[in-house]
């Protein structure tokens, strides 16, 4: 079953001015959080169990708490740049719910001590840029944002900054780098943006889903948030479903979710007369699922863990029986070899070296033994650069390499894909 | 080891000798006089040699398809070389998919010792030992092989196609 | 101090050091091509990678600090397999130029495939293709294939030059190095970025395709383009010198240098050297040799002091010959002579004292300081005011010049050589071959000098460091030292360096075939 | 083409507006793009940007480089960038892009002959449950099929 939190008020246009939000409960956590003690907001979402919602899934209290005490400004920024193939959660929190971000972001700053905000959007986002910007001047206005908020003697000035496409500056670092007006590519850890990241200066990076959550751990408490979700995977999830099903969408559900249920409840099934062949459950970056292996996965960090994927940003991709896996490949390493920034050898050459081997067995001229070199060349790019770019495109073509291993030596041996080769027997 | 025979009382004779000789000659000579495909000694200089085309002699320079110098004065034939006699000059080519090229290439032929290390270390197949072997001279000079001499002089009519083309390596992707 | 062990080897190093400068310190072997001790760290090329005992992944030893108690190596299985492919990364898209390329014989790539790499290639399909040749301006050729993209030209740019003219352009395997159309890569300190560059990426106009770098010896020496006295590798064969590279002092220079230091071999080669003493005025000149220059020279002093007193004759010395040179031929002024009249001529007043904040200073002389120490010693005070008084009242009967070695750096020679004309003998010693001297209006003998690549000595530089050079190849065969001037003038054998020596034979032979591969 | 007046006024707030003033050059570049007829940024605009900004013009050609949503060639009216990643391309995303550029006769990257289409193949635009898309100028438009997306940009 769907559980709304984040998603309760999408439907209802009014959310996104300030006046509707504020009738619908906006703003009033705020006012609760200005009650609490800093410490208390951070030691309040550490207990809520919250994690990044961006992709790495890191515990968001545990982060704010590696800020340093050495009294230099601090930086909250808001990862907006949502560039994962199969992500479109946070697109539609900041076309319907714009004010929810604001409010996450205002709580979050004032726990961390930040008195400046950035919300870094993807540059092909216009219309959601266009609706904060006006959230954000509505939000000036009625003194949410500025000089002394709501009379807590708070100062917080929040400003939208638009990218340029650019997948890599949704890496934290990345982004940090994108913010400074240089080119996207990710810095050297250590130091972490916690410690050293704008300019220099501590600087918290939060996805929108994660910021907007805070909201939530505030007006139901930890554990009221805590009450969704599993143990270890706390709170609900935005899940943004496409590929072959008949509803894709972004839903939400407590983590912890069955996947098939997810399809088959939620996104009402596959198509008619088509089978389910495999699952992306986590962004393109994350390793496939075989049709068995999705039988009993649940939607957790853990679960997934487990099954040797991972949840990453949530973008659940169906694949059915329709769609050669050699293909899919190509069109995902095509993607990661587009997106290298070009700065670590094994990534900038590794990623356009595995989208050649892919792209010559497509077009017929592979050879066996690049299989293998496919694997290989993964698992040498894999951890061995500075940002995790060169992971996200090698998990994904080890997978598919070793799960679907007989599809990809049928297109080498016959030069063709066997998907279509299934479907004309069928006939 | 070799035995010395002590010579017999007939052979210290030695007009016997003398005689067998001639009639041999005089055999030979009229044998070849009428037999003159099957003779074993040429008419050199108006008869030569076929040599096998293995034949490590005269250098040559290979040429392009469009005629121009196969040799990107890449100096490993000369650091190969051990009689150093291999002189190169590079430059920088207008053009600038070539890039380097030789603007003197000379090779002091009486120092060469013809062991081929030039042709074995060169990448492009633009320096080969070629069949010819005859190399007079009057002067000092002329053993001194200049580009002139080594690509275009007039027994190789034209000049000798290098095995490595540039177009094809760029489409091969090397 | 923080303890660590490196391959089983104990090392103490200071704090915050990281772990590839702690290999440094052991000369233990690590592969790199990012890293650079003079720029900061960038942490691309991820060839540096260490395994820490503890630590499941590998880490860059680049940018990773030495704390207390660390277990390193860097020769397990799993980091000369992730090397390995490290270099084969690098190597997929890097052409097969070796033969035309200049970097060949001192390249990282080759160097470091031999000793971390030594794969089967893997890579079957074709290469990135990208712009070869591209011109970046008046000292630098770019060729993006076969660039790496290590950034170091860049961080050079951006950290030391602080010019910012090179960039990386675009994103991915398709990243090429590049500068701003309209704004090329013109700076004082450019052709470091060629030092830097640890492939055939940038190349040196100056030097392209002149030489193979394997047929070339090279000796550490100290440049004699300025007095910061950069300590400099000079790279030479039998025909002269080729280039000049920087090395590191870190009391110096660093590890750079600057572009005008690297035209510091030009001057010794032979078509601007003086190849023979001469004698004449006005354009017409014969040939002598130096053993009758040398008596003529001794007659002339002696007659001039005999008939007029010391004060006749003069001596003009400029910063550009060693300490050693200065001693001897000031001990013949003082000692022998009892003459104090030796003046310093200074090569160009206005921008003496001027520094562009890096390396390159306007006292374009390796030795002023030297100079100065030596005048000092022998009390000898007199302006160059006093010269110009005495000359233009005809005062002086023998004037002595140890002119320019390079003249590029001598702006008045010209008006100098004419005002040295009012002498009524001029004894013209130098290295180069100028038209100014052979513009001289009195009668004047030319005399060769060796160039500092043809002589051992010290210079002292602007700071006061002593620094010593050393000879690498003979170019003009009959050139002579200051000291061997001086000993000739005071009737005693000394070697080059002043000191005395009973009988010297010189072996033409050597001189000819020497230096030979 | 020197920048409007307006242009130069934006470019000098946005140097005030972040802490940095490279920080400007993302919305500075934009703004150049957004002025120029072919929808591009040319060089020169980027040696306007560097004096007006008082940066270093590699800085600036970096910036432009890196982002693929800075033009560097010119761009028709309609910059119709098709989304072909991995949901887009399950649902004829490929196809899409394929057959506008037959009907517009022009190939991708390049711009047609009347000057008002550019066709490009882009990665994730953020619009998978709508696949396939295609993003003109600055609005998406979703859902659709080949011929809905002839119509769509015949009539515009």
């Amino acid at each position: 079953m769907e559980i709304k939190l984040l998603s309760e008020h999408y439907d209802k246009p009014e959310f996104q001015g300030l006046d509707g939000y504020k009738k619908l409960g906006g703003y009033e956590p705020l006012k609760k959080a200005f009650q609490m003690q800093p410490k208390a907001i951070i030691e309040m979402v550490k207990e809520s169990g919250l994690r990044g919602r961006g992709g790495a899934g890191f515990p968001t209290g545990v982060k704010w708490g590696f800020l340093p005490d050495n009294g230099e400004p601090r930086y909250l920024l808001c990862n907006a740049d949502e560039g994962e193939p199969g992500t479109f959660k946070d697109r539609l929190m900041m076309e319907r719910a714009p004010h929810q971000l604001i409010e996450g972001m205002i709580i979050s700053a004032f726990a961390v001590g930040s008195h400046k905000g950035y919300i870094y959007i993807r540059g092909e986002y216009n219309e959601p840029t266009a609706i904060l910007q006006k959230a954000i001047a509505e939000a000036y206005d009625a003194g949410l944002l500025g000089k002394n908020i709501l009379g807590s003697g708070f100062d917080f000035d929040l400003d939208v900054y638009q990218g340029a496409g650019a997948y890599i500056c949704g890496e934290e670092t990345g982004m940090i780098s994108s913010l400074e007006g240089k080119k996207g590519q990710p810095k050297l850890k250590p130091p972490f943006p916690a410690v050293q990241g704008y300019l220099g200066k501590p600087t918290i990076v939060n996805n929108v889903e994660t910021l907007a959550a805070v909201k939530y751990i505030i007006r139901d408490g930890a554990d009221g948030y805590r009450k969704h979700g599993t143990e270890k995977s706390a709170g609900t999830k935005l899940f943004s479903v496409s590929g072959n099903v008949m509803k894709p969408g972004t839903y939400e559900v407590p983590l912890g979710y069955k996947l098939m249920d997810l399809i088959n409840i939620e996104c009402g099934g596959l198509k008619p007369g088509r089978k389910l062949k495999a699952v992306i459950p986590g962004g393109s970056s994350a390793p496939v699922l075989t049709a068995a292996e999705c039988a009993d996965a649940t939607m957790d960090y853990e679960n997934l863990a487990q099954k040797g994927t991972m949840l990453g940003s949530g973008a659940v991709i169906i694949i059915d029986d329709t769609n050669c896996m050699v293909d899919m490949l190509k069109v995902i390493l095509h993607f990661y070899h587009h997106e290298s920034c070009g700065q670590c050898t094994p990534c900038r050459e590794g990623t356009g070296w595995l989208h050649k081997i892919v792209s010559s067995i497509y077009s017929g001229t592979g050879r066996l033994q690049d299989i293998d070199l496919i694997q290989q060349v993964a698992d040498h790019m894999a951890g061995k650069t500075i940002c995790a770019l060169s992971d996200a495109a090698a998990m994904p073509a080890v997978s598919f390499v070793q799960k679907f291993r007989s599809e990809f030596e049928f297109y080498v041996r016959e030069g063709r894909s066997k998907v279509k080769g299934a479907v004309d027997a069928q006939v | 080891m070799s035995i010395v025979k002590k010579p017999g009382a007939i052979a210290n004779w030695y007009l016997p000798g003398i005689f067998a000789g001639m009639w041999f000659t005089l055999v030979t000579m009229i044998r070849n006089i009428f037999n003159q495909d099957k003779m074993i000694t040429k008419n050199y200089p108006e008869d030569k040699y076929e040599y096998s085309p293995r034949f490590k002699g005269n250098h040559v320079l290979t040429v392009k398809k469009d005629g121009s110098l196969r040799c990107t004065a890449c100096m490993l034939c000369a650091t190969a070389c051990p009689a150093d006699c291999i002189k190169i000059k590079a430059s920088e080519h207008e053009n600038p998919a070539v890039e380097k090229y030789p603007i003197s290439y000379e090779i002091d032929i009486l120092r060469c010792v013809y062991c081929g290390y030039c042709e074995e270390a060169c990448p492009v197949d633009a320096v080969r030992m070629g069949p010819e072997w005859q190399t007079p001279g009057l002067a000092g000079t002329n053993f001194s092989y200049d580009i002139q001499h080594l690509a275009y002089r007039a027994q190789l009519k034209g000049g000798v196609l290098s095995r490595v083309d540039d177009e094809e390596r760029h489409k091969a992707g090397i | 101090m923080p303890k660590c062990k490196i391959n089983g080897q104990e090392v103490e190093v200071e704090a915050g050091t990281t772990i590839i400068e702690a290999f440094k310190k052991l000369d233990s072997e690590i592969a790199h091509y990012c890293y650079h001790p003079g720029l900061s760290v960038a942490g691309v090329c991820r060839l540096c990678m260490v395994e820490i005992e503890g630590n499941p992944r590998l880490q860059i030893a680049c940018n990773t600090v030495v704390q207390d108690g660390m277990v390193i190596n860097n020769n397990s299985e799993k980091v000369k397999e992730t090397v390995k492919w490290g270099l084969d990364f690098h190597l997929i898209n890097h052409p097969l130029d070796c033969p035309i390329c200049d970097q060949a014989g001192e390249c990282e790539l080759q160097i470091q495939y031999m000793k971390f790499g030594q794969y089967d290639p893997e890579m079957a399909e074709p290469k990135v293709k990208k712009n070869k040749v591209v011109d970046l301006g008046s000292k630098i050729v770019l060729d993006s294939e076969r660039c790496i993209l290590c950034s170091r030209c860049v961080r050079f740019t951006e950290e030391v030059s602080k010019t910012n003219e090179l960039g990386i352009f675009n994103r991915g395997d398709r990243s090429e190095i590049g500068t701003f159309d309209g704004k090329p890569l013109e700076n004082d300190y450019a052709v470091n970025t060629v030092d830097i560059c640890p492939v055939g990426a940038l190349t040196s106009k100056d030097f392209r395709f002149r030489q193979r770098v394997w047929y070339l010896k090279n000796k550490e020496t100290v440049c004699p383009g300025c007095s910061t006295g950069c300590n400099v590798k000079s790279y030479y064969n039998e025909e002269g010198l080729f280039r000049v590279k920087p090395r590191q002092n870190d009391e110096v220079n660093g590890y750079w240098m600057c572009d005008k230091g690297r035209d510091t071999y030009k001057f010794v080669n032979k078509e601007n050297r003086l190849l023979e003493p001469k004698v004449g005025q006005s354009g017409q000149w014969d040939s002598q040799e130096v053993d009758g220059v040398m008596s003529v020279m001794s007659t002339k002093i002696d007659d001039a002091v005999k008939s007029a007193g010391s004060d006749k004759v003069a001596l003009v010395l400029t910063g550009q010959y060693t300490s050693e040179e200065y001693a001897s031929m000031l001990s013949y002024f003082v000692g022998h002579l009892k003459s104090k009249n030796v003046y310093h001529w200074v090569n160009n007043p206005e921008s003496f004292d001027e520094f562009d904040g890096l390396l390159l200073r306007g006292d374009r002389n390796p030795n002023t300081k030297g100079l100065l120490n030596g005048l000092d010693q022998h009390g000898i005070t007199a302006p160059w005011s006093d010269l110009e008084t005495k000359l233009n009242a005809g005062d002086i009967e023998v004037l002595l010049v140890a002119g320019p070695e390079d003249p590029s750096v001598f702006p008045t020679l010209t008006e100098k050589v004419s005002l040295f004309s009012k002498a009524k003998n001029l004894f013209w010693m130098s290295a180069a071959k100028t038209e100014a001297a052979d513009s001289a209006t009195t009668k004047t003998w030319q005399i060769p000098l060796k160039t500092y690549a043809e002589k051992e000595g010290t210079f002292v530089n602007h700071k006061g460091i002593e620094q010593k050079i050393q000879p690498m190849v003979n170019i003009v065969d009959c050139a002579q030292t200051l000291s061997e001037v001086a000993s000739a003038l005071s009737g005693q054998k000394v070697d080059h360096l002043g000191s005395l020596v009973k009988d010297r034979k010189t072996n033409h032979f050597i001189n000819h075939h020497g230096g030979g591969l | 083409m020197a920048f409007s007046q307006e242009t130069i006024e934006f470019i000098k707030k946005e140097c005030q507006r972040y802490e940095t003033r490279r920080s400007a050059i993302l919305p500075c570049l934009y703004r150049a793009q957004k002025e120029d007829p072919n929808n591009q940024v040319t060089p020169e605009a980027v040696a306007e940007m560097a004096t007006l900004m008082e940066l270093p013009e590699v800085q600036i050609n970096e910036v432009l480089h890196f982002y693929t949503m800075y033009n560097k060639k010119p761009v028709g009216k309609l910059h119709v960038q098709v989304c072909t990643n991995i949901s887009c391309s399950m649902n004829g995303g490929r196809e899409m892009a394929e057959h506008l550029c037959k009907e517009f006769n022009v190939n991708y990257e390049e711009v047609s002959s009347d000057g008002r289409y550019t066709i490009s193949r882009v990665e994730c635009l953020g619009s998978c449950d709508t696949a396939p898309m295609m993003q003109v100028n600055d609005k998406y438009h979703e859902n659709l099929t080949k011929e809905e997306a002839v119509k769509l940009l015949k009539d515009m």
